[in-house]
């Protein structure tokens, strides 16, 4: 069989379903699967990157499998949008590979063979997403990812509420998959041929186009965390293993992303520019929800997830920049916007993985998930404090790490929307800006509160002084993400030249001009501006560097140690910092209306003092649970029907048959 | 040859087992017959393969792509159900439950059951058809009664009545069937019952008289298919009865129902040229799915539940039909088949994990996976593909049911997609608790016999990825003898 | 890079960080002149920051590693938003490689940074001030972007010297857009250098203090690396205040090396004027409470959001 | 139109009677009675099927109709009997519809039975099609009448009575069904006796009493 990139990634996908099988040979062996076969599936983690990354300019490939239905085997297929998100599995799995052989220990709850096994299915069905080509399989590849991620989220199932964490992921997953099957339904318009090709060939009325993308929004909006269809997102996160979620949070959401991609630029032939405007004021809206949310919450993972739900926001408002840009044919700020969604999606499968794997070491060190009682953990475990710094940094989106660099060029295609030629929107968009600015701000104060929190400060449970760094391996998976973060982060401009094939193959663009100079860039679009990590970053270092040594230099000054000063305060405990609650406080204050707060609230004279908070999302309460009371109250009308009673069933009979008899006279 | 070894052995069996159905070893012995059952199934299949459809007996017994199919499923899930029974039967008698007697009922019976749904299946002749439909039926009740207490009586007692006038009508169709035949095949007698003729003929058969008579096979056998609102008697029955009987009521009999509803309708639409008859089927099948998605939520019964799931199911097979035409005839059929290979699996599942629970309430069954991961995942991943979740076969099915229903009724694809939905949080919500989380319970005697779960499933999860070549040219062909739009 | 560009570039440098604490010195003059207090000299910081570099560091026990090196980052990065804000002149090398955004982040870092070094002795009051200076940042920050948008939108570009030049060539025109702008601007500007009415850089009362609050435990070189990048921010500030809103005068690569040495006085009368504006302004605003900031900093954003739609709906 | 000939007459009165009988039934409440009633209809029948063979000089009638006389007017009647001795269940119930309600419906599902033999008698070749609207009547009412009762015993009476309504419909419409059906048929209904016997024990032994009301127990709507 002559080579072609398409079968080698098959391979690998292969190959990772031949790991997770090879678990299953001595399933209860901590030893065997984690310290053999994760590093193996590592290994194809980079193996697939490398393919990925080689691949994305050559021509597209095809291939039919031999499984699959009679009239409809599996067709798969790489282009260079696949390709970018291969490279993105490869690379962000890689990382999480190796953190988790030295991370799953004593096996988390279930066998480790079985994790092994859910863990690379988990992995394979994500890149089979990737490359299906026809209906049917992009569905089994989905679900069954959505069904192996179920189970890596139950893993310690004993715990009540991580099952009902998994029930409702899973079920929202479901329900997800059905309006995408229904999307695809609509889509192969009037030709019945569910390959992918049969889509981008047939033509559909617009409004049928719009049920179409409708549907596939929600569909994918709801694996992606959307808000309103983000519920599932801050239970499952926390409930799962830590590379778990970094798996789920900085792969699999980005899945969701690709889904949309695909079917709005490549499936349906022509797209209406006001998608772009739903897609854009969903995303903006998770954006903001997630990130407030994000700032209250006082459980570190749960923060995390929120935090998801944020970055995802933006990312879909990039999307919805690119279809409006695209559908009122402004090419070059369609590719502006398009590069930005890519790159936000590469960045935040990094710092987000990183976030997640520091959050696991934690867990494993201390066994705490609430911030409440961690905190000064700089000093136990400096690698995961430094590695996490890293991840901190970028994803508050600040020079030079990567965060910046997606967002800079977000800005960038939000700062000339104002040319569309539609006056209302281009009044709209800028707002826009305004809002994705705030979300980065309060990024920023998010991570402050996490990192803080948790690293640094003192200590605020006794037992956390005997808090363990983190092993070898974990230590390499996490830098090998940092490493990612700050790499993506100084070279953006042959990142970019990279991403900007899709581009051209999804946009039908010629190819653009991103670069002044290799270490500048400089996109044609935003006319002017520029931006070079790499020169700012070695002009900051020096800077400190000079004034470091300068200052040794000139003053031979001692650094006494002494207790902490804080006013002259005598007798300093770590109950007086600021706890999570205590410092998401501001953004209750500010943002009350978004939040259902519980409060209790001492009395003067309370002998024993407590202070409570627990804060809510509306949103449950006002869509999700009357769902279910409807649906419950159905169910009881219908359960109505079935009294017992011999004679009623046989008048059932009786009046069918009567009713059917008299339907054909 | 084959056919008479078929129907031969398991009769054979029955009245051996009737003799010794007490005896230690009649649960090997009643292994044994099924697995001869089986064999001759294969045999016959083996011979379909080389020589393709064939009428034997003076005509009275056909074997065409329709049912062979369904023959050696029927074969293959009454030797996996003996398998599983051997060890459960012997549990419940150490339990005493049952007395020696009542274990020589249940093994002949058992086999009487076989013989009768293999003669459903292979014969000819409409008027053995209903024969041995009821004859099923007066096998089967006994069998729901087995344990002599008052819920299994009533169940029973629901069964037989329900079943009972429902079987009347169909016979009322068939003889109407008669009436219009007669006037065209001549009344020379036998011939003109024989399906082949009637098939032949249908052209001419008189399209009122046919119609009145669909009515009456449709209420009548539909009946025993479990559709609602006639459905009233299956979860009671399901729930009541030993798990084994469960399984295969589930797994074959609704099946041989569907089998003769669609025998039927064959004839019917090819004389009434009318859309009534698959209006008539998709009415009801909605119908079904719908009712059925809701009663799940209520279900605290674990073998109630899954009865209801099967309602459900039936009723998506009923629309598949009703809808005709070949991708939803062969969807219907492929449906048939992974979802008596899965239910029958879930019922062996349940029953392990309910005689281990000591009880079948969902409420008193929990962590399954922690006393007995085989039952637990069983149970987990069956109850996964019966919820249509891919990669395996059930999937396979709805997808292109959903697909076809989306082109030809629009209007029911919302409907039943929503009831899909409202069946997933039903079914998933109670067995998640019941597979996963703490428990008690310690192990029992007997090693649970889950070989046929797993094959189950395995066999289902390679239907939803690979349908075997020769498998998918008999559903095509009887995909085209259905016909349809 | 022309030798021009090298020699503006460097001197903006050299001469921002040596300027800084005398424009702190001018301010807080003027300041004691309004308040008719007996003012010190205008080289006061200079004296302060020699004293504080003579000193011992006492650092508190469980300071770690990142305590020690905030100070250096936050230097290092004011610096860097120094080089490339073109106070005298536009063409600076430097800032091809960061524009306006950057700037806004290259802020942001060393707001982080300092905030983590704050709540890093974990103290009460460390902790507390870190928290009010991320809620008085999250709101400022995006206002400061839209400021930097309107100006953008305006010359179409975002990096910050073009948008001097911009304004400098073109005719000289009312932008209404401008004028909200410039009032959201000020307010930023207050809130971000811990001036009256959000902060008050002359208090340790516990209630009120953000800034201060958040170098309690420093002492020695590092106070004084803080207090001179604190310096240096407020003169950064005043510099974008120049380049956005009165860029007239800085010298252009056009203009050669002579305008240069007409650039420099000129920055120096604009920081005077600038300076004793900002001492009137806080001698006759009160300070409020800490929780009225984020609505005072509400209306800051609220304030360049309407500029931004006054000039999408006027255009220029 | 000519006087029919007198089998026909006598076919028809029998068919006659048979609906007669059905409505007693849906009106009797002393099961005693309502075996007897079977029994009649049992007989009748036999005697109608006796009327066919003989115009149509059928000998699978012949057989047919001993098989009749043999189940149904001997057979089953006689084991009803010793049940009901046995059990001793005299009497039904209070039936769920009142009387005079039930006749009303019946009355109408005879409306609807006639009209709905009307098109396929048109097309019977029997001289005997004329009845079939009666057969369709006798199974509903006998549909109706197990709708309305609340008694095991009485149900499986009008059950029976329904079997006895479904053979005249062949027997009238076709000239009875050929005889494997025919032979199946009665053996069907022997077994379903058999069954029923076992049942009524069984019930008995669980509830001390055939009264349907203990068998509601399985139900949804709680």
């Amino acid at each position: 069989m002559s080579f072609s990139y398409l079968n080698a990634c098959l391979t690998v996908l292969l190959a990772w379903g031949a790991i997770g099988l090879a678990g299953m040979i001595r399933p209860k062996s901590v030893e065997f699967a984690g310290r053999t076969l994760f590093p193996l599936g590592a290994l194809c983690g980079i193996a697939l990157a490398v393919l990925a990354v080689m691949s994305i300019a050559t021509p597209v490939e095809r291939a039919v499998l031999p499984i699959g239905l009679p009239g409809l085997p599996f067709h798969v297929r790489r282009d260079a949008l696949a390709s970018v998100f291969l490279a993105l599995l490869g690379g962000a799995s890689a990382g999480i590979s190796i953190f988790s052989t030295g991370y799953f220990r004593k096996g988390e709850g279930a066998l480790p063979g079985l994790l092994c096994l859910e863990y690379h299915a988990f992995l394979g069905s994500m890149g089979l997403v990737l490359l299906a080509d026809d209906a049917y399989a992009f569905m089994v590849a989905w679900e069954t990812m959505a069904l192996s991620s179920y189970f890596l989220v139950t893993t310690q199932h004993r715990i009540p509420e991580i099952r009902a964490a998994g029930f409702l992921y899973l079920l929202i997953a479901h329900v997800g998959a059905i309006a995408i099957l229904l999307s695809f339904g609509v889509m192969q318009g009037g030709s019945w041929q569910f390959t992918f090709d049969a889509m981008r060939a047939a033509h559909l009325t617009p409004g049928w186009a719009t049920v179409a993308f409708g549907l596939a929004l929600f569909g994918f909006g709801a694996k992606a965390g959307l808000v309103p269809l983000h519920v599932w997102l801050p239970e499952a996160h926390p409930a799962a293993p830590s590379p778990v979620s970094a798996l789920m949070s900085g792969v699999m959401l980005k899945t969701a992303v690709y889904g949309v991609l695909r079917v709005s630029f490549d499936l349906l032939s022509e797209l209406q520019w006001w998608w772009g405007l739903v897609a854009l004021g969903f995303g903006l809206v998770s954006a903001f929800y997630g990130v407030i949310f994000a700032a209250v919450q006082t459980d570190m993972k749960r923060l995390l997830a929120w935090s998801s739900i944020e970055n995802i926001g933006i990312i879909f408002t990039g999307v919805g920049l690119t279809i409006v840009f695209h559908g009122v044919g402004m090419g070059a700020l369609a590719a502006l916007a398009l590069i930005a969604t890519l790159y936000h999606c590469l960045n935040h499968a990094f710092m987000k993985s990183v976030l997640f794997l520091g959050t696991g070491s934690v867990l494993h060190a201390t066994g705490e998930r609430n911030l409440g009682r961690l905190g000064g953990l700089i000093h136990r475990m400096p690698w995961v404090a430094w590695l996490t710094l890293v991840g901190v940094l970028a994803i508050a989106g600040l020079p030079p790490l990567n965060g910046f660099v997606s967002e800079w060029l977000l800005l960038q295609a939000f700062l000339f929307a104002g040319d569309v030629p539609h006056t209302f929107v281009n009044m709209l968009l800028p707002v826009g800006a305004a809002v994705i600015a705030l979300c980065t701000a309060l990024a920023g104060y998010v991570m402050v509160k996490f990192f803080g929190v948790i690293f640094l400060g003192q200590p605020r449970e006794a037992a956390l002084s005997q808090a363990r760094d983190a092993g070898w391996m974990e230590r390499i998976g996490l830098a090998w993400l940092a490493l990612a973060c700050v790499g993506l982060g100084l070279f953006p401009l042959q990142v970019i030249d990279t991403l900007d094939v899709v581009s051209r193959e999804l946009l039908k663009l010629p190819p653009g001009r991103w670069g002044a100079d290799w270490w500048l860039l400089a996109p044609a679009a935003a006319r002017h501006a520029s931006y070079g990590p790499l020169a700012l970053f070695i002009v900051t270092l020096a800077v400190v560097v000079l004034a470091a040594l300068g200052v040794r230099l000139v003053y031979r000054r001692r650094v006494r140690r002494g207790p902490a000063w804080d006013c002259g305060f005598v007798r300093i405990d770590a109950r007086m910092q600021d706890t999570a609650e205590g410092f998401g406080q501001p953004i209750r204050h500010v943002f009350e209306p978004f939040f259902q707060m519980e409060r209790e609230l001492p009395t003067p004279f309370d002998a024993a003092p407590r202070y409570r908070v627990t804060v809510g999302d509306r949103l449950w309460t006002m869509l999700y649970l009357p769902l279910g009371v409807t649906v419950r109250w159905v169910a009881d009308l219908v359960s109505r029907l079935q009294q017992g009673r011999i004679s009623t069933y046989l008048l059932y009979s009786f009046v069918t048959l009567i009713a059917l008899l008299a339907l054909v006279l | 040859m084959e056919v008479l070894l078929l129907l031969g052995s398991p009769l054979l069996g029955a009245l051996l087992l009737s003799a010794f159905g007490a005896r230690r070893w009649a649960p090997e012995l009643n292994v044994f017959v099924s697995a001869a059952t089986f064999g001759a199934a294969c045999a016959l299949t083996a011979r379909v393969i080389a020589f393709g459809p064939m009428l034997l007996g003076r005509e009275q017994f056909l074997v065409d792509p329709f049912n062979v199919f369904l023959v050696t499923l029927t074969a293959f899930v009454g030797l996996t159900t003996s398998i599983f029974s051997r060890p459960y039967m012997r549990i419940e008698a150490d339990h005493g439950r049952l007395s020696a007697g009542r274990l020589r009922l249940y093994h002949s019976m058992y086999q009487v059951f076989t013989t009768t749904m293999l003669v459903a299946l292979t014969t000819n002749n409409l008027g053995t058809l209903w024969v041995a439909m009821e004859a099923a039926t007066l096998s089967t009740v006994l069998l729901v009664t087995l344990y002599r207490t008052p819920a299994s009586l009533e169940a029973g007692w629901k069964y037989f009545i329900l079943c009972g006038v429902g079987i009347a009508q169909a016979l009322f169709g068939t003889m109407l069937l008669y009436l219009a035949a007669e006037r065209v095949v001549g009344a020379e007698g036998v011939t003109a019952l024989l399906w082949t003729h009637l098939n032949a003929v249908k052209g001419q058969l008189e399209p009122t008289v046919l119609s009145l008579a669909f009515v009456f096979l449709l209420v009548g056998y539909g009946t025993k298919v479990g559709l609602a609102p006639l459905h009233n008697w299956l979860p009671d029955a399901h729930a009541e009865g030993p798990t084994p009987i469960s399984a295969v009521l589930s797994g074959l009999l609704l099946n041989v129902a569907i089998y003769a509803v669609v025998r039927c309708k064959v004839l019917v639409e090819g004389s009434v040229r009318s859309a009534l008859p698959s209006q008539m089927m998709m009415g009801f099948g909605l119908l079904s799915v719908v009712l059925a998605a809701f009663f799940l939520w209520r279900q605290r019964d674990i073998k109630r539940l899954f009865a209801y799931s099967s309602i459900e199911h039936m009723g998506i097979i009923t629309f598949a039909f009703g809808m005709g035409g070949p991708v939803a005839n062969f969807a219907a059929l492929l449906h048939m088949t992974v979802h008596s290979l899965t239910k029958s699996a879930i019922f062996f599942a349940v029953g392990h994990a309910a005689q281990k629970a000591g009880s079948q309430l969902i409420e008193n069954i929990r962590g399954l996976v922690t006393i007995s991961p085989t039952i637990g995942w069983g149970l987990m991943l069956g109850s996964l593909a019966i919820l249509g979740l891919p990669p395996f076969g059930v999937f396979a099915s709805e997808f292109l049911i959903l697909t076809t229903a989306m082109k030809q009724q629009p209007w029911a694809t919302p409907l039943l997609l929503l009831a899909l939905g409202v069946a997933f949080a039903a079914i998933f919500g109670k067995v998640q608790p019941m597979v996963f989380g703490e428990t008690q319970v310690k192990r029992l005697p007997h090693p649970p016999a889950l070989l046929p779960v797993f094959v189950h499933l395995a066999l289902v999860l390679m239907l939803g990825l690979y349908v075997p070549p020769y498998l998918a040219g008999w559903y095509r062909d009887a995909a085209r003898l259905i016909g349809g739009p | 890079m022309t030798t021009l560009g090298a020699v503006t570039q460097l001197l903006e440098i050299v001469c921002a960080m040596l300027a800084a604490p005398a424009f702190l010195g001018w301010v807080n003059q003027c300041r004691a002149w309004l308040q008719n207090r007996s003012a010190p000299s205008v080289l006061q910081p200079y004296y302060g920051l020699r004293k504080l570099f003579h000193k011992d560091v006492v650092l508190a026990e469980n300071a770690s590693p990142l305590f020690r090196l905030a100070p250096y980052v936050v230097f290092g990065t004011m610096v860097a938003a120094a080089a490339i804000i073109p106070s005298m002149g536009t063409g600076l090398p430097l800032s091809t490689a960061a524009d306006g955004i950057a700037l806004v982040g290259l802020l942001a870092t060393a707001r982080v940074f300092v905030s983590l070094a704050a709540m890093d002795v974990g103290t009460a009051f460390g902790t507390l001030g870190a928290r009010r200076e991320m809620m008085v940042g999250f709101l400022a920050e995006p206002a400061l972007l839209m400021v930097l948008f309107v100006a953008a939108m305006i010359s179409k570009t975002t990096s910050l010297p073009l948008i001097a030049e911009g304004l400098t060539t073109r005719a000289l025109a009312l932008y209404p857009s401008l004028a909200f702008t410039a009032v959201a601007f000020t307010m930023v500007l207050l809130a971000e250098n811990a001036r009256i009415p959000v902060d008050n850089p002359a208090t340790h009362l516990e209630l009120t203090m953000i800034h201060e609050a958040m170098l309690l435990e420093y002492s020695g070189r590092h106070l004084a690396m803080m207090e001179w990048a604190a310096a240096l921010k407020l003169l950064n500030y005043a510099c974008i205040g120049f380049a956005l809103f009165i860029p007239w005068g800085t010298s252009t690569e056009a203009g050669g090396p002579e305008s240069l040495l007409f650039a420099v006085p000129l920055l120096v009368v604009k920081l005077a004027i600038a300076g004793a504006g900002l001492a009137l302004v806080e001698t006759l605003s009160a300070k409020l409470r800490v929780f009225r900031a984020p609505e005072f900093l509400a209306t800051a954003f609220l304030f360049a959001v309407l500029g931004l739609l006054v000039h999408l709906l006027l255009g220029d | 139109m000519a006087p029919l000939p007198l089998d026909l007459q006598l076919l028809n009165a029998c068919a006659a009677l048979l609906l007669l009988l059905a409505f007693s039934m849906l009106s009797q409440r002393r099961i005693v009675n309502l075996v007897n009633l079977l029994a009649l209809q049992g007989a009748l029948l036999c005697a109608a099927t006796l009327l066919v063979a003989w115009r149509t000089g059928d000998g699978n009638l012949y057989v047919s109709a001993g098989l009749t006389l043999a189940l149904k007017v001997v057979g089953l009647p006689l084991v009803l009997h010793r049940l009901i001795r046995r059990l001793n269940v005299y009497w039904d119930a209070e039936p769920v519809i009142n009387t005079t309600g039930a006749m009303l419906i019946g009355l109408l599902v005879v409306v609807f039975s006639f009209g709905l033999a009307q098109p396929i008698s048109a097309l019977a070749s029997t001289a005997t099609r004329s009845t079939l609207g009666i057969a369709i009547a006798v199974i509903l009412l006998s549909f109706l009448t197990m709708i309305t009762r609340r008694k095991a015993m009485s149900q499986v009476v009008a059950f029976l009575s329904m079997e006895n309504g479904l053979f005249f419909g062949a027997m009238s419409a076709t000239y009875g069904m050929p005889m494997v059906v025919e032979l199946g048929f009665a053996l069907d209904v022997l077994v379903a006796t058999l069954v029923i016997g076992v049942f009524f024990f069984q019930i008995r032994e669980q509830f001390d009493s055939l009264d349907l009301h203990h068998l509601e127990s399985l139900k949804e709507g709680e």
